[in-house]
């Protein structure tokens, strides 16, 4: 028993996060996911601090730990000191070092984003880059995007923006050797061998599902099964 | 509401921000979507407040919307912030402000832990010695450049042009507070004001002339949630947040909504469109929205700056309304031109949202 | 000779204890530093379980006192500790040779302005369960006008880390029951609704009012803690919680919010204690010598406590307390301190 | 001057009967005649209605019953036992089984033996058109008996006529003093009368006392025998020779009119209707609807004598007396909806007041029938049960439940599955059975100890068997219920189903209608291992009281096997009332809204019942009876103290 | 209208301003034991129907109470009547009776 919550436990965010749950359901009452999702963080915290490996590895490949959004509001709020958004961060973080995201729904979308995300950030060094938000994959940018993305070097000349240009300013083109700092973080901490275990379970749940990296994607890019909501 | 009660709560939330010599740090969304208001910000206190703030071209993404997605690991994100950090004692600074929330709430957890785990900080001190050859030092001061708007807000009161008030009728302007989450969720003794009731932006408001509007709903998450935004799926989680915000806010009819963070003024402002043009639901007067600008903005327009120089134009919500409540001249021509004039052309028109 | 003992505070604690006192012949000082005695009892309209009033419980324990020297507006001044004795000068310019000295400092109510997600002092209409009873009591309150819905959050400030309080108050699950059914009684129509984490009624009868307020009642209990409060454009209160045991989110518009403030440890009471030297364990109360077999005894001979100056207690667990310290005060005062030579010695083996 | 009767004396060429009033007629029959019209008009118009209100099948079945010998046996049997003689009260309280039989039977003697007379004496008169709906109720007005010619004949109808009329007044007078004193007959509690009630109660009492009256005021000219003479007699004694009989006439027509104007609004119509309600039973015609068609009759038929009133268990509050079936019949007859829902959802359905009513009204089928009327809209989803039920699945030739064929019974079918043998003996526990598993560890015991081979049907829990959904009046639910355990239990290919609870007892031998299975309940089961010798018992001195459960007992008329083999295993006591008369636990669940403390006054009157001898042991054949005795017992009370409630089979197999 | 490919979603909080306190106060005029539930789950524990679905005469109540009576019709539909439940409530409720009451009052349209 207790073998999941041991490796749990190596997670800093759930030794600070956990400290014996009342049950008392102040972070569900609060919680944007609870009321939007079918989702429970106090069930979640009791589950995890019940240590039963069985139900938490149930967790670690439902999709109920990918509704958070990480506001953290919960933490505010907790009359013990717990904090359920790191618990989730830590199951999170676990799924993802076990190959259980790729069972779930909502788990699988980490392929799609730890290749976005960690790309833009060893490419360009940010987490979001305006030549990579494209309009057609976010129609709920409106229209002043779409404007905007045909129109970058413009708006951002005219905004004070630097976009990809030398010295400091918004969206400046940072420096190749800073670049490559970044680069070794990512490989020295596990990030880079991460992106890779993450790539490599998605494309084979995609061979299992039959379907190319780019029909898997598209898929898990827009896929959104009622069951997750409440009716 | 009972106004000293919130005032007993604020004096209890005093956190100490220093003077000057600031090291500036800048936010991915921010600069993606407002580059405006940071450079508002920078000219502010730099022209007309008179303060060292030091930007390096070196600095980086904190890896916070990356780590908040659960993509790279606890230490990787440490690890960049250290390098962060490195950078800063570096040049000389002791003074970190940055300019992204999710940074801010990071840093703070990030000191937060390491404090509880001294191994921790070891190890990644380590980590960024073998990475990047580099040592870091702890800033003395951590502070969000909406700390620092608020420390000056009433300097930039005493050399506002105008104040946030409806020159027509001499009312004072309704404006909605929106503090981001991880400002002082997390740690309420970091935030200006706490957790409940932050002080930092009422402050500005209240310096500026403006009523405050506190809504039920005003604590509630934008509904940014990282993965819950990014992913296409997810993103009715989103919307529907923000959508239950401004239901709650509806019957106090507010002029203006002014935010913190970087993430929220694009969703306030972007969700507003999603739900005009899919339900036909608009929230200000006569089917227009309403503003959702950055403090930055809100500062820049009491200080006289041209609205289209602020950026204005890059929010789909339309502020000509607000702007003719404050008395704002703007030439509406100017609007969607670029640098020097040229012709760009300007957005499609919503089919919904005035 | 008669022994003198100090009794400090007049509450219903230091009352019981000085009556007690008093009639085994001692020469009994109370003091209370404010002007009326009774400490919270005095501001209190009903008692649970059985809606006995206060005024009744509290008269019978200032009758209780004939003999005992009372000297209200007063604190101590300073404390020296003699070889057996305690030197005591007040704040009237008296000074006492005390023999043995009772601190029946009390508690205080946990301040709710500090539970700030609840907005006490910032809504209009948020109030606390001492408002409450001063409502009761008074019969007025701008704050109570005919509500509809009216809501009790149990456990504000107790077993809430965040608020400094790990600990139960004991007391509030049987007045939340109590002024639920009073509150109902003053406005039929309204619908009352409790909030908790757990209903702790572990007293005799207290089970039956919870049974009464839900069946004659109607006041509809909901397992969860309150989140959040804010206020409508009508001011009415919107509270936010997780009914627990269906797992769900809910929220509700409530016209009147009680906040059932817990029990604290008496800042003034930690006053007394500093210049005793005494110790105050994690939790803020008095460390008593042994929680189980000598819970009215301090760790420091001649000292001895009563009532929630160890802890919370219900007010028949005082009173119990009181006694059970006379008893101590009176062993303590007979066996072991006349004997001169062997004092030291006894205090040791028997303390 | 001479009287009358000595004048026509001398003339003995005269008949011995002659028509005093030669038109036949006088006033004061009209409010007689009146009344009777009435009357008879209700009853056919009424007997038309409520046959036809009744299923056509039903209907030809009910007149086909009339000439089939042995229902006509039956029914003469019934009606001379039930409806004149009363014996079903006679056997309980023989008084008041008297005083009913005294009015029923002596005025029916009246009435058949006044027609003889007026057929042997004045047969014309018989003719409805001269009179004959009136004349033989008035006959003693009409005719002159002339005295010289007094036959022994006459003599004898004279004398059998005034026996009967003294008969019905002693009953009378007892009905009166019962009015005014009910216990000593017998009856803590009496029912409550309506108006009409009053109207015809009082009428009845009139008619018998005015009858002697007015007979007796003319017996001088008509003739009469002891007591009527008699009291002729006495008024010339005392007035003279002048008697003024017309206004006693007059009177007895009045109170026979009152009565007949009253009775089809009263209880006294239960006089005929249970003629009706006889036949309609003895053919077999079960009510459908708690008030229209045989239901009617059966209505109708009750006699508010009331012997439900001491009968019910929920009577031991006064309170309760409402609820008893007697004002559920009042309240159906008034269609008083309300009240009809209440009542019928209070009852525990313990079946006592139908076992004691002198004319076998089931009141708590027709609550039952009540509650279908009410509860039969009620949405049900039971989509999951044929899984719930076969969720081991049966498989295998040998068919055998997995869940059967654990290795301590002896079956082997996992490892042999072409060997598995059919369990001879499936053993259904039921609901109630495991919130008390002390009984399936005893059933489980004996079975053991006496070699019986068996499969334990619902070990894991299984569904519900359906009563409890009957007795709500959910029948198309429990139909659903019962199919899914019946192919289970079918499946199973036993050919022996032993229960544990009396609840599914009834309801497996009564609906399931299961094909070459015998169903018993585990007393019968047992009893019969002890009586073949396959389980040795021991005999012991320890005082036992056996505890009749309602469904059991009055359910399914099990007494005797339970006692048979308790008799072998301890000495049994007996209860103050037991058999058909044992008092329910309170826990029945059939009632649908008695509350837990009423249900707690029912365990306590019967316990006090059972503990009337003083026994040891309290035995109960019934889980809910077991549970609902075990809580009592040790809920209060010091005078429980002495006394442990058993399980059947638990003080079997010790 | 545009389509984006996402939209509202249907909030999961139980809002107790809706509660219709004329029809509660209906079903506990029959049956006012629906007052006294403490939501222990002791029926829920035995319930022949909740061991093949979620059945739960406590959640029942509980949906009642929060607006939800639905949702409590939808459950009680699998109920088989078999009293198990009333024979282990601690407040001795009359389930059984409960459960028809609620089905009754919440079923009238």
């Amino acid at each position: 028993m207790g073998k999941l919550y041991d490796l749990l436990m190596k997670d800093y965010r759930l030794k600070e996060g956990l400290n014996a749950c009342i049950n008392c359901g102040t972070c569900t009452a609060i919680c944007p996911a609870a009321e939007f999702y079918r989702y429970d963080p106090r069930r979640i915290v009791d589950i995890v601090q019940s240590k039963d490996d069985e139900e938490i590895e149930k967790l670690l490949k439902s999709d109920t730990i990918w509704y958070c959004g990480e506001c953290m509001s919960c933490v505010t709020r907790c009359p013990r000191k717990n904090a359920a958004g790191l618990i989730i961060m830590s199951l999170r973080n676990l799924s993802i070092e076990l190959g259980y995201f790729i069972e779930s729904e909502k788990g699988r979308q980490q392929y799609l984003l730890t290749k976005d995300l960690c790309s833009n950030i060893l490419d360009y060094g940010y987490c979001v880059y305006p030549r990579r938000f494209d309009y057609a994959g976010h129609p709920e940018a409106g229209r002043v995007w779409e404007w905007e993305e045909k129109h970058l070097d413009d708006v951002f000349e005219r905004l004070g923006g630097n976009l990809d240009g030398k010295g400091p300013g918004a969206m400046r083109r940072i420096p190749q050797e800073d670049l490559e700092q970044i680069r070794n973080i990512f490989d020295i901490t596990g990030a880079t061998e991460r992106m890779e275990n993450v790539r490599k379970a998605g494309e084979k749940k995609a061979a299992e599902l039959g379907m190319t990296v780019e029909e898997f994607s598209e898929m898990v890019y827009k896929q959104s099964d009622p069951k997750h909501l409440n009716h | 509401m009972i106004y000293e009660g919130k005032q007993k709560i604020w004096s209890e939330y005093q956190k100490e921000i220093p003077d000057d010599h600031y090291f500036y740090v800048r936010s991915c969304i921010r600069q993606s979507f407002f580059p405006a208001s940071e450079a508002t910000f920078l000219d502010i206190t730099r022209n007309k407040l008179g303060k060292d703030i030091f930007e390096t071209e070196h600095h980086t993404t904190c890896g916070g919307i990356a780590y908040h997605s659960d993509t790279i690991p606890q230490e990787t994100v440490m690890t960049i912030i250290a390098r962060q950090f490195a950078l800063m004692a570096k040049n000389g600074y002791e003074n970190y402000v940055c300019s992204c929330i999710t940074s801010f709430g990071l840093y703070c957890e990030t000191m937060e832990t390491w404090r509880e785990f001294p191994e921790l900080e070891a190890k990644i001190r380590e980590n960024l010695w073998k990475s990047c050859k580099l040592e870091f030092a702890k800033p003395k001061f951590l502070i969000h450049a909406s700390d620092l708007i608020y420390k000056y807000r009433k300097l930039i009161a005493a050399q506002a042009v105008r104040k946030l008030v409806n020159v027509h009728t001499g009312e004072p302007l309704k404006v909605v507070e929106h503090i981001g989450c991880h400002y002082s969720k997390m740690f309420p003794s970091k935030g200006v004001g706490g957790a409940e009731y932050p002080y930092v932006l009422v402050g500005m408001i209240e310096a500026w002339g403006g009523e405050i509007v506190d809504y039920p709903e005003r604590r509630h998450c934008c509904g940014f949630g990282f993965r819950q935004y990014f992913i296409k799926g997810n993103r009715g989680y989103s919307l529907s947040n923000t959508h239950k915000k401004f239901e709650s806010m509806e019957p106090f009819k507010p002029d203006l909504i002014i935010t913190n963070c970087p993430g929220c003024p694009y969703f306030l402002d972007r969700w507003q469109y999603v739900i005009a043009e899919s339900t036909g639901k608009t929230y200000g007067q006569d089917g227009h929205g309403i503003p959702a600008l950055t403090y930055e903005e809100v500062a820049g327009l009491v200080m006289g700056y041209d609205p289209w120089d602020l950026g204005l134009q890059t929010h789909q919500v339309g502020v000509e309304p607000l702007l003719d409540k404050m008395g704002v001249e703007y030439d509406p021509a100017k609007k969607y031109l670029g640098k020097n004039g040229k012709d760009i052309g300007a957005p499609a028109p919503c089919s919904c949202l005035k | 000779m008669k022994n003198n003992i100090l009794i400090i505070g007049g509450g219903p604690a230091g009352l019981e204890a000085s009556a007690q006192l008093q009639r085994m012949g001692y020469n009994v000082i109370l003091i209370e530093k404010d002007s009326v005695l009774g400490g919270h009892l005095a501001k209190w309209d009903r008692l649970f379980p059985d809606g006995v009033p206060a005024d009744e419980v509290l008269s019978g324990l200032i009758h209780g006192t004939e003999g005992v020297k009372l000297f209200t507006e007063t604190e101590i001044r300073a404390i020296n500790r003699l070889e057996k004795s305690y030197n005591v000068r007040l704040t009237n310019g008296i000074t006492v040779l005390s023999d043995a000295v009772l601190i029946a400092s009390g508690f205080d109510l946990f301040n709710a302005v500090k539970k700030e997600e609840y907005g006490y002092g910032i809504y209009d209409r948020v109030i606390t369960n001492a408002d409450l009873e001063a409502y009761f009591k008074n019969g007025s309150d701008k704050r109570i006008d005919h509500p509809k819905r009216i809501g009790f959050v149990h456990c504000v400030g107790s077993r809430d880390e965040k608020s400094g309080c790990r600990s139960c108050s004991k007391v509030c699950c049987a007045t939340a029951v109590k002024q639920a059914i009073e509150v109902k009684e003053s406005f039929p129509d309204a619908e009352v609704f409790c909030f908790y984490m757990d209903l702790r009624l572990f007293g005799r009868h207290y089970e039956d009012l919870y049974l009464k307020a839900q069946k004659e009642y109607g006041v509809r209990f909901i397992r969860g803690r309150v989140a959040e409060v804010s206020e409508n454009i009508d001011g009415s209160l919107v509270i936010k919680a997780e009914d627990t045991v269906a797992s769900k989110p809910l929220k509700a518009t409530m016209d009147l919010l009680v906040l059932m403030s817990g029990m604290r440890p008496s800042v003034s009471g930690k006053a007394v204690g500093d210049l005793l030297e005494m110790t105050v364990e994690e939790d803020g109360y008095f460390a008593v010598r042994s929680g189980i077999a000598a819970g009215q005894r301090s760790p420091l001979p001649g000292l001895f406590l009563a009532g929630a100056a160890t802890g919370p207690k219900t007010l028949p667990e005082t009173l119990a307390d009181a006694r059970a310290a006379a008893v101590e005060i009176d062993r303590y005062l007979t066996e072991i301190f006349p004997d001169a030579r062997n004092y030291k010695q006894l205090v040791r083996e028997r303390w | 001057m001479t009287p009358l009767y000595q004048f026509l004396a001398a003339q003995a060429e005269v008949p011995e009967v002659i028509d005093r009033i030669p038109s036949g007629y006088s006033h004061f029959v009209i409010p007689f005649t009146i009344g009777i019209t009435f009357f008879l008009c209700w009853i056919g118009v009424g007997c038309v209605r409520l046959l036809a209100a009744i299923p056509r099948n039903d209907r030809i079945r009910f007149w086909k019953s009339l000439f089939i010998p042995k229902t006509i046996v039956k029914n003469l049997k019934d009606l001379f036992g039930d409806c004149l003689f009363h014996l079903k009260i006679w056997q309980r309280k023989p008084l008041l089984g008297y005083m009913h039989s005294a009015i029923a039977f002596g005025w029916f003697m009246i009435i058949v033996l006044g027609h003889i007379e007026v057929a042997l004496f004045v047969p014309a008169r018989l003719n409805v058109s001269r009179g004959g709906l009136f004349y033989p109720i008035f006959y003693r007005y009409f005719v002159w008996m002339n005295p010289g010619h007094t036959t022994l004949k006459g003599s004898f109808f004279f004398f059998l006529m005034d026996f009967f009329l003294l008969y019905i007044l002693t009953g009378i007078g007892l009905a009166v003093f019962k009015r005014f004193r009910s216990i000593v007959l017998g009856m803590r509690h009496t029912t409550k009368p309506s108006l009409a009630d009053r109207i015809a109660l009082y009428s009845l009492w009139l008619i018998f006392p005015l009858r002697l009256l007015a007979e007796s005021f003319t017996a001088d000219l008509s003739g009469g025998s002891f007591l009527t003479v008699g009291v002729n007699h006495f008024w010339h004694f005392l007035f003279g020779d002048k008697l003024m009989f017309l206004p006693f006439w007059w009177a007895y027509s009045i109170s026979l009119g009152l009565f007949f104007v009253a009775m089809p609004f009263s209880r006294y119509m239960h006089i005929l209707t249970e003629v009706l309600w006889i036949l309609l039973r003895n053919a077999g015609i079960k009510p459908h609807h708690p008030r229209k068609g045989v239901a009617e009759a059966e209505i109708y038929a009750c006699s508010s004598c009331g012997l439900c009133l001491d009968a019910c268990p929920m009577n031991v509050q006064k309170k309760n007396l409402k609820y008893s079936s007697v004002y559920f019949i009042r309240f159906l007859r008034r269609h008083n909806e309300k009240k009809i829902n209440a009542i019928a959802d209070k009852c525990l359905m313990c079946d006592k007041c139908h076992a004691l009513c002198p004319v076998g009204v089931d009141a708590p089928a027709l609550r039952r029938a009540q509650r279908i009327t009410v509860n039969n809209s009620l949405p049900y989803d039971y989509s999951y049960l044929p899984s719930a039920v076969s969720a081991g699945q049966l498989s295998g030739p040998g068919r055998v439940h997995p869940r059967f064929a654990a290795a301590e019974y002896g079956l082997s079918p996992a490892a042999d599955p072409a060997g598995a043998q059919k369990p001879e003996v499936l053993y259904f526990a039921g609901c109630m059975t495991h919130l008390t598993p002390r009984i399936i560890k005893a059933v489980e015991k004996v079975f053991k100890a006496a070699g019986v081979e068996y499969a334990f049907a619902d070990r894991e829990g299984g569904i519900c068997c359906g009563r409890p959904l009957m007795l709500a009046g959910k029948t198309e639910a429990a139909a659903k219920v019962i199919e899914a355990n019946k192919k289970m239990i079918e499946e199973s290919g036993c050919t022996t189903l032993v229960l544990s609870c009396p609840i599914c007892y009834k309801i497996f031998r009564e609906e399931y209608h299961l094909e070459g299975i015998k169903v018993v309940h585990y007393t019968q089961f047992i009893n019969d291992l002890i009586a073949s010798g396959r389980l040795p018992v021991s005999k012991s001195d320890e005082k036992i009281v056996y505890h009749d459960p309602c469904e059991l007992g009055r359910g399914c008329n099990v007494y005797f096997e339970p006692r048979a083999a308790l008799d072998q295993v301890g000495t049994l006591v007996k209860a103050a009332k037991e058999y058909d008369e044992s008092i329910c636990c309170g826990g029945s669940l059939g009632s649908l809204t008695l509350d837990t403390r009423d249900r707690a006054k029912i365990s306590e009157s019967s316990l006090d019942n059972l503990l009337a001898n003083s026994p040891e042991t309290i035995v109960t054949a019934c889980p809910l009876c077991l549970k609902t005795f075990s809580e009592a017992v040790s809920n209060s009370k010091h005078k429980y103290i002495r006394v442990t409630v058993k399980d059947f089979a638990e003080v079997i197999c010790r | 209208m545009v389509d984006f490919g996402f939209g509202l979603v249907p909030s999961s909080r139980m809002n107790l301003d809706l509660f219709d306190k004329e029809k509660y106060e209906e079903l506990a005029e029959i049956e006012p034991d629906v007052r006294i539930c403490m939501a222990c789950g002791s029926c829920t524990a035995v319930c022949t129907a909740g061991k093949y679905t979620r059945t739960s005469l406590r959640e029942a109540i509980e949906d009642i109470k929060n607006a939800k009576p639905e949702k409590a019709l939808e459950m009680l539909r699998a109920c088989q009547l078999c009293g198990k439940c009333s024979m282990v409530c601690p407040r001795g409720i009359n389930t059984r009776h409960l459960i028809l009451s609620i089905t009754k009052v919440y079923s009238a349209k």
